[in-house]
């Protein structure tokens, strides 16, 4: 089979984005999917937030493995929500991060401040561990 | 020379953010640019554009941001431009983690210094911002797509 | 009421008109038209701005086509315009089958007409062609995006 | 699990064109892959074109499973290849159309021109059967 190879382009997306929310012992698990923007970014502002206030929730895990595109406005909600955390005793936690995300936010700071983990499970093991020290 | 050239003007609604990126993304893809390059240009689209609706008209929307994408034949250069507040000191605002918003982090110059080979501020109080950036296309090693 | 406005001004180049479809299918998206909307928006831009290139342009390029979206309330406006040599007859023009190009099948207005509500063909000799089109919006019935 | 939909868009793709080729018992057969416009549809004249000079081949079958647009650029390719391959006593088919895809090509009245097939075995097995009568 003789392949030519004429013009070729990747698959873009747009600005899409949701997500799906998941509570275990006092624990928030957002699995977020798409672009974290100034667009969305306020929506997982509000999400987070609502939890705080509501359910008393004070461990965030952000699972970003289907996290298409972040930039400083989705970055600076995370910050935001880990500092809003940190005056209330809690904390986020961000795992499942794919490379070409983790490199923007390397250049952001943020793994200096925010604790990252391979996935779910080691997020919230890492939370039992803390709670028993 | 200008090989190919795309201006995009729209309404300064956050909406649109997602479509300038995706517009500087296929230029990227037309360019045969790596992935992670086309990535690093959708950051900076993407802080610019943001800059000039948050920052240049104060979330008004209605008011007209421009992406202006000019392909030669060895730099692409993108501007961006909005008419609205201006800024009264460039050289603070391009300081990184300075912002004028205390939610925001003072990372999107950061970024855009970082992702592309040059950067220029030009703005004037209540007239304006346009920021002018250019990458280098190292074409002549550029990998055929796949 | 104009809701949202997106023009895209562009280099009369081949490769614009993968660009400019993306562009009408992101904003179709956006509106959360159902896809096979979506994939007629793309059938209509990708016919008007190949016109414009192929036969306002004669393939010239360098000249500039211009792509305007429009978002109303209850209408999408798409308005396609070139500076280049006119339809001397439009009504011969958009007759079904009715090509200047032996090569071509006569069938970019019989799909413009086809996929979108109102179209209005404006040309001058020598000055150019506006293709201004209206699709209408359902939006009281539009179904979740998914 | 609650998933809260905030924003979501279809993934887009731009003009990205290939083809492979293949050819068995003087049939040449090409599978397409992207976007056919007026940006394409002049490398499928060539190819097609090309095989027909150099060649002599005179069925030609388009797999079109992985067309994801065409428009009357596209069209009138295909169009051009069944009217120069006809005048040279041989015939263009097409298996595998998306559904999407096939409504176009409904419009602009191809159908009724040219015939189309399930697939490329179905298209090949019909040649045979052509040229046994
Ligand atoms: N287009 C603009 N119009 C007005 N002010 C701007 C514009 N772009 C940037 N600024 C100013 O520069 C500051 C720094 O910008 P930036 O580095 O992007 O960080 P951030 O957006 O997080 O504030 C902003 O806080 C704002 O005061
Ligand atoms: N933008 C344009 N500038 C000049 N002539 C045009 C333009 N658009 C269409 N035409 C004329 O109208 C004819 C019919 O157009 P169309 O229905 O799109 O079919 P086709 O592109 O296959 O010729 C063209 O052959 C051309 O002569």
């Amino acid at each position: 089979m003789d392949a030519v190879e004429l013009y070729s382009e990747q698959p873009m997306k747009g600005g899409f984005f949701r997500m799906e929310k998941k509570i275990e012992r006092q624990t928030l698990i957002l699995r977020l999917d798409g672009d974290l923007d100034m667009k969305t970014a306020g929506t997982l502002r509000q999400a987070i937030d609502h939890e705080i206030e509501r359910r008393g929730i004070r461990i965030v895990v952000l699972n970003m493995e289907k996290v298409k595109f972040i930039d400083s406005s989705g970055l600076g909600v995370i910050l935001g929500r880990y500092k809003k955390l940190l005056s209330l005793g809690g904390k986020v936690k961000i795992s499942n991060v794919p490379p070409h995300i983790y490199k923007i936010m390397e250049l952001s700071g943020l793994p200096r401040i925010i604790r990252f983990f391979s996935d779910e499970t080691a997020a919230q093991a890492d939370n039992e561990e803390g709670r028993g020290a | 020379m200008k090989v190919n050239q795309l201006v995009l003007t729209f309404s300064s609604v956050a909406e649109n953010v997602g479509i300038a990126r995706m517009l500087v993304a296929s230029v990227g893809a037309q360019l045969d640019l790596p992935l992670n390059d086309i990535e690093e240009l959708k950051v900076t689209v993407s802080e610019a554009v943001s800059n000039a609706i948050i920052h240049g008209y104060r979330g008004e929307s209605g008011r007209l941001v421009l992406l202006e994408l000019e392909i030669n034949k060895e730099t692409l250069k993108i501007t961006v431009s909005d008419e609205g507040c201006g800024i009264p000191d460039v050289e603070q605002a391009m300081q990184p983690a300075f912002s004028t918003d205390p939610e925001r982090m003072g990372l999107g110059f950061v970024f855009m210094q970082s992702f592309m080979d040059e950067l220029e501020v030009d703005s004037t109080v209540n007239q304006g911002t346009t920021v002018t950036m250019v990458k280098y296309l190292d074409r002549s090693t550029a990998s055929p797509s796949h």
